[in-house]
């Protein structure tokens, strides 16, 4: 192994040379600066390579030939190593990226990174306080130099205000330093970890110390300057800093705070938090890129601080943990930085350009993210793992704070995609520059190749080898195929896993199964209608399908989380694909962020901090009678809930659902959403009932159980558009599942299923049909169409059939639902909230029928003559799901004879009695077959009489009717569609009120508003970003010492 | 209980009974009615007329398949109802199809004619059609909530689903009517009952001045044919329900004429007494009184 | 020794007067000179403070260069200043 | 003796922060920082300082055998050193610094450089 | 300027007083040990031995911390190479030379010849002396570098050259770190001063590297200073 102290001494040998090199020999000095930030970054990676495979020890490097702390020493560790790694590679892609303004600058500038990149690594490698002083200037005049390489004339201004903010933060750390000295004997940080410090006196130095360093991490408030720096200096230098100089100031202090003992962990912790959410929450006002990008470098910043707070709980774990985000952040944000020198404009919508390159809004997607500690990459483990650690140290507060911040970051990052994904693309555009298209590539390369690194690194397994996933991010590689073959591949592959796993499955578990995937597979046929390559979805649809397959392939909380962030994301990206769904998405991402945070602080409660822990031990925990049991009860029911949309988390669903693509909509609407269910259905079965304050959690799912039924099937009937009719029936349906979980009782799981069933059917159906009916009229408003019974017969008869099942006439399957719901209840104690289930049921039969009422009766509209039936591979599925609605309507016992046995084995009772064709409950019967003939006969025998009267009948042409003594001629005057339920809306539309997005809205609105305000002390005046410096370092110093000293 | 061939005919004359009756009580209450306002009124058999008359018209015309098919799902939905439920308590002939399926079947079959007509009315393309359906839709959800209510009152109360069960309850006596063992239930469903017969003040859905006859517009010849019947047919079957949860069923055709007239003459005596709601004042009427004394319904059992 | 302390006492107590002036004044180059005469007071304290190599260096570099680089740019300024005006 | 040192290094500092923070003029401020950088070499070269020894240089008047008891720490004295060639190179930057931005706008008003902000 | 007393001089006093408080605490608690402690102790004892420096200040700065000399070094060479670079890019008018701010008379020229050569000597002495005596490279480098001062007080127009400016800066800063990646091979790890025999004690040549070291860092302070200087003064950069 090459010894560290050459990374130094290349650094600093290359910067001299380049200095003895003529103006004019630009392309030596250049290939000079190349070969010596490749020489730093492969003896750091080797280093790291050995280190973490253990074919290397850890390295002590003295100088001067004397053992410290007399001489300065370095050390080489793992964590060195890989913070080397990331520092060094990062150089090394800046030089190539920034080489033509380097070049532009001559060969001192190329002088200056180098030397910038060698003294951030002497800032990790180094044990000594005064040697990190001295490297810490470097930084500072070297970043001070290279703030220089930008064309934007305010940089240079910025570059003053960060060396005024740097002189505060040198004196106070010389303060510090001597001081230290003084009381240490030593300025070997090892020695001063020996000798811990009280809060007096040498504590005072070290707090100095401790506090320069951190205002070098630019913590929210005092950070105005460095905002200043992200914003106007050339993005290779904003990623530098970014990514390695926040690097090597957060292992310095680091290095400091471990040093200097447990009682100043609390003091990183708080200021991290404070940072995190401060920061983002500025970030949500932001219209520029780079400094959106500040605000967020600083806020993951204050995370990791926060890590550095839990490094006394977090033990082995702590380098895994810190450094997963740490890294992971600083790929990420360099890579976007990156990205963001090779976009025009400076304004977040002009990202839209990025369309233009498809493998660039890859990367920014999956830099975005890295960032938010998604999965498969390597910040999500470290998350985990953290979230863990803080449950199990009782540490609640900083959990929430964290997921919180997260969930502000989430935001306006999620926005911002959505901006470069759906904002027009405002300029004609050049075309991207090879090598900064390079660099980016190296970034997300890197990124990947860390979330491996991790993934191998956890117990609990790598989720870049889970089959699934393996599967969906092939299609990434095979996008260059016409959608069908995808199509087909598709298919073939959800089929394929279905048909490997279900053989282990327990009926419940494979009924979802069926309906996530084996479904999915049949909602894939209609995906055949898209001609051309369909970029973006494959992987978007598959990614979902692997979370699904995984989600029901879950042992443990771990796996169970990670696949619910994996179909997450992937449905959010197949939301966003729709026209108009860009507020939709982010709405939908937010609330599914926020439930899935819901649900790790859940699982991370639940296990105590101990882990793998498996699903089945929530039953352990609900048997134990803990008090946190029911607190994991209601996290995790929110987390689920959320998915669900039941009502108060239901606003994103409609525009969600309602705005995505033909065949996206029954992907979220008809499987998506059976997710929730599925976490509930598990919650439930584990942990049963949990009582908080003396009230029955279960009680209260009943309720919003019932009030979403309500709520839903209400406002869908005032809906003129037709897919947001849908969605808010989802809302309702989803309302009627969760209503029956929640009743606790064999039947009610029963109904529960039977929902899950019916519903993907029926809706998928619908959504499928109006889709088609869209594709054709190109309006979802129903009001616009109408008559289109003759034009689109096919449609009309699923949609007929849809209804039908879905309010639950007879025979269709949707009464088998009704007839279990009513013997469900009847065993239940729970009475009100069934009023408000009696009045969805017609209500829900309003919505419907003004579906097809609207749509396909009434008076075709003349621009609707020369329409054609839907493809006929939108109609496809629906055909099957017609056919599996009768069979479903007349043999229920295929499918729940089975599913009644599993409920009734966790029960320990038998609700019905299956003989024959006929199913008997406690209370009453049901028999489908005869239903089915009975109606069939009478239907028969009344319609051969009327054709027997009236057989000669004739279609007549349309306005064959008399209205108002004329004969009316346009179909607009004749076609009673708008505001159909006027009467309902009279009496009822005080419902409509929409409380829940007002209350939402106000959330986000005074968070703006607060971001918009508080960001105003950045006056953009050096002088006040340093009295602002001074005014943080005085607060915390008599916040922390004030009483002691 | 199980299905013999020879139900089929039992059926058979239960729908026959069930219709005469029908025609001749609804002439017998029009009549009534037209007495009361110092009229003369029709002859008794004034709706066999109409009905042969319209028979026998033979019509050319229809609006689509929805149309055509539109007043068989109506009539399939009257039969439907009330085969599905027992007619005379304890007569083996007058079970019907029982068998088939319990109250809740019964309930929800309901919707079935009403759809097919909305449908075939929709089909028509006549706007007064489609504002009659939006109005009684409108309607019936708000009027059927308090009869959801108090179904599911007493089948809590009788611990059964199944109407057969119901009515043998209430056997033995007048006081073990659910009229008496429950009031508040009773109470509750006959708002849903003058709620749901289409009689003033509840009417708005047919509001023969403003358009025309609401939903049946369109509908002429052979197609009223098959309407008038299930008019007739129709309120009786629901009144049978009634009769079987509330007022203890009928051992005997006698006791059902007796019954279902006496049920059915309170909603025409409300509406003869009472100006026409508009539906959106009758959807709060309905919330107003027939909810909360349904959910007093529940709460009491 | 007291005579010692007497003297640092004078000398600090120059510097600070001379940082005083430095502070106070309204002419920069006024600042700047008295600036210089701080470091200067300054490296004869660390002579008192048994410091020789600092003073030294605090003498040539902090009063003597420091000083001049001010001057370079405020000239500089000056007569671009001037120029444009 | 060193107290007195010591205290006239962090009023240097105090004084040379008013400074930089009050002046809106660049140069000032820079002067200032110059002045609060002083103070820290003040207080620096004071806390090595110890009563009654000698400078640390091994020459006749402290022989090898004696050093200990005889010299006082060096330590400082050394990062002291080193701290005011940073101190210059800071300083130095700073000036060039204010001159770019002199001759961008012609002003060395430190509030006329606001456009980064918020 | 607006010298008057305003509400923020208010406010930022009362800030710097409480910062004041903070350093105030520092002061009341400070007191000065009675012996040396453990580094200064090893110091005092093994200097002599260890490095044969006289001078405990310089063979701490040469040698035990000599890491901080290299980057001290460094961050000069930065400063020189980015205030070239500020100034570089921004165009001054043609035409004005000099600092403007002393008129370069006849006895400033000719003062400035003869003292130049004193000057440069003496720098010399005061950085290859550095071992025995108070001073050493940096301000040696200071004090060649206030000779380039005067020259160029002297003669505005005169050029020296830059690249023997840059040239030594460089060439001296190579050999420095070359010298260091010697002490890895040769003795005990980097910056070791032991490649070179230590010599005897007092004498100059002694000290094992470390007048070397001190001679290249004064060569290369001063001219990373007279570059500095240089780039100020100069009203055109190349």
């Amino acid at each position: 192994m090459v010894s560290a102290i050459f990374i130094i001494a290349a650094g600093l040998g290359a910067g001299f040379l380049i200095g003895l090199l003529r103006e004019d020999q630009k392309g030596a000095a250049f290939t000079v600066a190349l070969a010596a930030l490749g020489f730093m970054a492969w003896v750091s990676v080797s280093w790291f390579v050995a280190l973490a495979s253990g074919t290397a020890a850890p390295q002590d490097i003295i100088t001067a030939g004397t053992q410290p702390p007399f001489a300065i020493n370095l050390r080489m560790g793992l964590a060195e190593a890989g913070l080397l790694s990331v520092i060094t590679l990062t150089g090394l892609l800046s030089l190539v990226y920034m080489a033509p303004a380097l070049r532009a600058l001559g060969r001192r500038a190329l002088a200056v990174l180098v030397i910038l990149v060698m003294a951030l690594s002497g800032l990790v490698l180094t044990r000594d306080i005064f040697n990190l002083f001295v490297f810490f200037e470097l930084v500072v005049i070297a970043t001070g130099g290279l703030v220089l390489l930008s064309d934007d004339k305010r940089a240079v201004a910025a570059g003053f205000k960060y060396l005024v903010v740097s002189q505060i933060v040198g004196i106070l750390l010389l303060i510090g330093i001597i001081f230290v000295y003084h009381a240490n004997g030593s300025l070997n940080i090892d020695d001063i970890a020996a000798q811990p410090m009280g809060f007096t006196g040498a504590g005072l130095a070290l707090f100095l110390l401790l506090i320069a360093l951190v205002v070098e991490l630019k913590p929210f408030p005092a950070n105005g300057w460095a905002l200043d720096i992200y914003e106007a200096a050339h993005p290779g230098v904003s990623a530098l800093v970014s990514a390695a100089s926040a690097t090597a100031a957060l292992y310095a202090a680091d290095k400091l705070f471990a040093a200097a003992g447990p009682d100043w962990l609390p003091l990183a912790t708080v200021l991290g938090l404070v940072s995190f959410l401060g920061a983002n929450l500025l970030g949500l006002a932001q219209r520029n890129d780079r400094r959106l990008l500040g605000y967020s470098s600083i806020g993951q910043i204050g995370l990791v601080l926060v890590v550095v707070g839990q490094r006394d709980i977090l033990g082995d774990a702590y380098l895994y943990v810190a450094g997963g985000i740490l890294f992971t952040h600083a790929v990420a944000k360099a890579g976007l930085y990156w990205i963001s020198g090779l976009v025009p404009g400076r304004d977040l919508a002009d990202w839209a350009v990025l369309r233009t390159n498809p493998v660039l809004l890859f990367a920014f997607a999956g830099f975005i993210a890295m960032l938010l500690g998604l999965p498969p990459f390597a910040g999500f483990y470290a998350k985990w793992d953290l979230a863990h650690a803080l449950a199990g140290a009782d540490r609640l507060p900083v959990l929430g704070l964290v997921l919180l911040g997260a969930l502000i970051e989430a935001g306006y990052l999620f926005r911002w995609f959505g901006f470069a994904l759906k904002r027009p693309n405002p300029v004609a555009f050049p075309g991207f520059s090879t090598t900064g298209f390079a660099v980016v590539l190296a970034a997300l390369a890197g990124g990947w190749g860390l979330g491996f690194v991790w993934g191998a690194g956890s117990v609990h397994g790598n989720l870049l080898l889970a089959a699934p996933l393996l599967f969906a991010l092939a299609f990434l590689v095979l996008e260059p195929l016409p959608a069908w073959a995808k199509n087909l591949l598709a298919i073939a592959g959800l089929l394929g896993w279905v048909g490997f796993r279900a053989p282990g499955y327990d009926p419940l578990h494979l009924v979802f199964a069926l309906v996530m995937l084996a479904g999915g597979a049949v909602i894939l046929l209609a995906s055949f209608a898209v001609k051309g390559e369909r970029f973006g979805f494959y992987p978007s649809a598959m990614v979902m399908y692997a979370g699904l397959a995984l989600l029901i392939d879950a042992q443990t909380s771990f796996q169970f989380f990670a696949a619910w962030e994996l179909l997450t994301i992937g449905s959010y990206f197949l939301i966003l694909r729709g026209k108009e769904s860009e507020p939709h998405a982010l709405s939908y991402i937010l609330f599914s962020l926020g439930g899935a945070f819901a649900i790790l602080a859940g699982f991370a409660l639940a296990s105590g901090g101990l882990q793998p822990f498996a699903l089945d031990n929530l039953a352990a925990i609900a048997e134990a009678g803990l008090p946190l049991a029911p607190w994991v009860f209601l996290l995790l029911a929110i987390g689920f809930l959320t998915k669900t949309a039941s009502v108060g988390f239901h606003i994103w669903l409609p525009g969600a659902h309602a705005e995505a693509e033909t065949d996206v909509s029954p992907m979220v609407s008809g499987i998506l959403l059976k997710a929730g269910l599925f976490g509930l259905w598990l919650l439930l079965m584990h942990m049963g009932r949990q009582s908080l304050f003396g009230v029955d959690l279960t009680y209260l799912l009943v309720w919003i159980g019932a009030l979403s039924a309500f709520i839903g099937a209400v406002l869908a009937i005032f809906q003129e558009d037709a897919k947001r009719l849908l969605a808010y029936s989802s809302i309702s349906q989803m309302g009627y599942a969760l209503f029956g979980l929640a009743l606790m009782n064999h039947l009610g799981w029963l109904l529960a299923l039977m929902f899950v069933i019916n519903h993907y059917v029926y809706k998928s159906m619908l959504f499928l049909a109006i889709g088609g009916v869209k594709e054709r009229t190109h309006t979802k408003l129903m009001y616009k169409m109408g008559g289109l019974i003759t034009i689109m017969p096919f449609t009309f008869v699923s949609v007929l059939v849809g209804i039908i099942a879905m309010s639950g006439v007879p025979p269709l399957s949707g009464f088998g639902g009704r007839w279990v719901f009513y013997n469900a209840i009847m065993s239940s104690e729970m009475r009100l909230p069934v009023v408000l289930i009696f009045m969805s049921g017609p209500i829900a039969f309003l919505y419907l029928f003004r579906l097809i009422h609207t749509i396909f009766l009434g008076q075709l509209k003349d621009e609707h003559r020369k329409l054609k039936e839907a493809s006929g591979w939108l109609l496809a599925p629906q055909m099957i799901f017609v056919a599996f609605l009768i069979g479903f309507a007349i043999l229920p016992g295929m499918v729940l004879q089975r599913v009644d046995a599993y409920i009734g084995g966790h029960f320990g009772s038998t609700a019905l009695a299956w003989s024959g064709r006929s199913i008997t409950s406690e209370f009453g019967y049901w028999n489908p077959v005869a239903i089915m003939i009975v109606i069939g006969v009478i239907f028969v025998i009344v319609l051969a009489l009327l054709v027997a009267m009236n057989r000669n009948a004739q279609k007549v042409k349309q306005f064959n009717i008399v209205f108002s003594a004329e004969r009316p001629f346009k179909p607009q005057t004749t076609h009673f569609a708008w505001n159909f339920f006027a009467p309902y809306r009279k009496a009822l539309g005080f419902l409509e009120a929409p409380h829940v997005t007002r209350f939402w809205g106000g959330i986000t609105d005074s968070l703006h508003a607060s971001a918009d305000f508080t960001r105003r002390i950045y006056t953009g005046n050096g002088q006040t970003y340093a009295a602002q410096v001074i005014v943080f370092v005085v607060a915390v110093y008599l916040v922390v010492l004030g009483g002691v000293s | 209980m199980s299905f013999e061939w020879v139900q089929i005919a039992y059926a058979a004359l239960t729908v026959f009974i069930v219709i005469n009756y029908g025609l001749i009580m609804t002439a017998v209450v029009q009549k009534i009615g037209a007495r009361v306002g110092g009229r003369y009124g029709i002859p008794v058999w004034q709706n066999y007329i109409d009905l042969v008359k319209n028979i026998a018209l033979r019509s050319k015309i229809s609006h689509g398949v929805m149309f055509y098919l539109g007043p068989v799902f109506r009539l399939t939905g009257g039969i439907g109802l009330l085969l599905f439920v027992p007619t005379i308590y304890g007569s083996v002939m007058h079970q019907n199809f029982a068998f088939a399926g319990d109250l809740i079947l019964a309930l929800y079959f309901v919707f079935f004619g009403t759809l097919g007509m909305a449908l075939g009315a929709g089909e028509s393309g006549h706007p007064h059609a489609a504002i009659g359906v939006s109005r009684g839709l409108a309607q019936v959800t708000a009027a059927e909530l308090p009869l959801a209510l108090a179904v599911f009152a007493i089948s809590l109360q009788y611990q059964t689903l199944s109407i057969t069960e119901i009515v043998a309850a209430q056997q033995g006596g007048l006081f073990n009517w659910t009229l008496f063992t429950n009031p508040i239930a009773t109470l509750a469903a006959m708002f849903a009952l003058v709620g749901t017969m289409m009689r003033a003040p509840f009417d708005v859905v047919v509001a023969p001045q403003e358009i025309p006859i609401g939903p049946p517009t369109e509908y002429h010849s052979a197609y009223l044919a098959l309407m008038q019947t299930n008019r007739v047919l129709f309120p009786v079957a629901k009144t049978v329900i009634y009769m079987n949860l509330f007022f203890g069923g009928a051992s005997n055709w006698g006791e059902f004429a007796v019954k279902v007239f006496a049920i059915y003459m309170v909603s025409v005596l409300v509406g003869v007494v009472h100006p026409r709601f508009r539906v959106e004042q009758s959807i709060r009427f309905f919330l107003k009184w027939g909810l909360p004394v349904g959910i007093l319904a529940i709460l009491v059992v | 020794m007291t005579l010692a302390l007497l003297a640092t006492s004078g000398f600090a107590a120059a510097m600070l007067i001379a940082a005083l002036v430095a502070v106070v004044t309204r002419n920069t180059a006024v600042a700047v000179l008295s600036a210089g005469l701080v470091s200067l007071f300054a490296s004869v304290l660390f002579l008192f403070l048994a410091a020789p190599d600092v003073a030294m260096t605090e003498a040539a570099i902090g009063s003597g260069l420091t000083t001049f680089l001010f001057f370079f740019v405020l000239g500089r300024i000056r007569r671009e200043g001037s120029d444009e005006h | 003796m060193h107290l007195v040192a010591m205290a006239a290094g962090f009023a240097l500092i105090l004084m040379g922060l008013f400074a930089a923070l009050t002046h809106r003029n660049i140069l000032r401020m820079i002067v200032g920082f110059t002045l609060a950088n002083t103070g820290v070499h003040v207080v620096l070269v004071s806390v090595g300082y110890m009563p009654g020894r000698a400078a640390p240089i091994l020459d006749d008047a402290v022989p090898v055998a004696e050093a200990a008891a005889r010299i006082i720490d060096p330590v400082p004295q050394a990062l002291v050193l080193t701290a005011i060639v940073i101190g210059l190179g800071i300083t130095a930057l700073m000036l060039a610094y204010a001159y770019r931005l002199f001759r961008a706008r012609g002003s060395l008003d430190i509030a006329d450089y606001t456009e980064l902000k918020w | 300027m607006n010298t008057r007393f305003s509400i923020r001089h208010a406010a930022v006093l009362g800030l710097l007083a409480l910062l004041g408080l903070a350093f105030w605490t520092l002061l009341a608690g400070y007191t000065p040990d009675a012996e040396l402690n453990r580094t200064a102790a090893y110091y005092a004892e093994n200097t002599a031995r260890e490095t044969g420096a006289q001078n405990i200040v310089t063979a701490i700065i040469v040698t035990y911390r000599g890491l901080d000399t290299l980057g001290e070094v460094t961050v000069l060479f930065l400063t020189a190479a980015i205030v070239a670079l500020v100034l570089g890019q921004s165009k001054a008018p043609r035409g004005g030379t000099g600092s403007g701010f002393l008129p370069s008379g006849e006895l400033l020229t000719t003062g400035t010849r003869m003292l130049l050569p004193i000057i440069l000597l003496f720098g010399a002495y005061v950085a290859l002396n550095g071992h025995l005596t108070p001073g050493g490279g940096f301000q040696g480098g200071a004090i060649l570098a206030s000779g380039m001062l005067l020259m160029l007080l002297a003669d505005p127009a005169r050029r020296f050259g830059h690249r023997l400016i840059a040239r030594v800066e460089s060439v001296s800063g190579l050999a420095y770190v070359a010298i260091g990646v010697l002490g890895v091979a040769l003795a005990g790890g980097f910056l070791d001063n032991r490649i070179l025999p230590l010599g005897e004690f007092g004498a100059i040549l002694s000290a094992g590297a470390i007048p070397l070291i001190y001679a290249l860092v004064g060569l290369k302070v001063g001219a990373e200073f007279s570059s500095m200087l240089e780039s100020l003064e100069e009203t055109e950069d190349s």
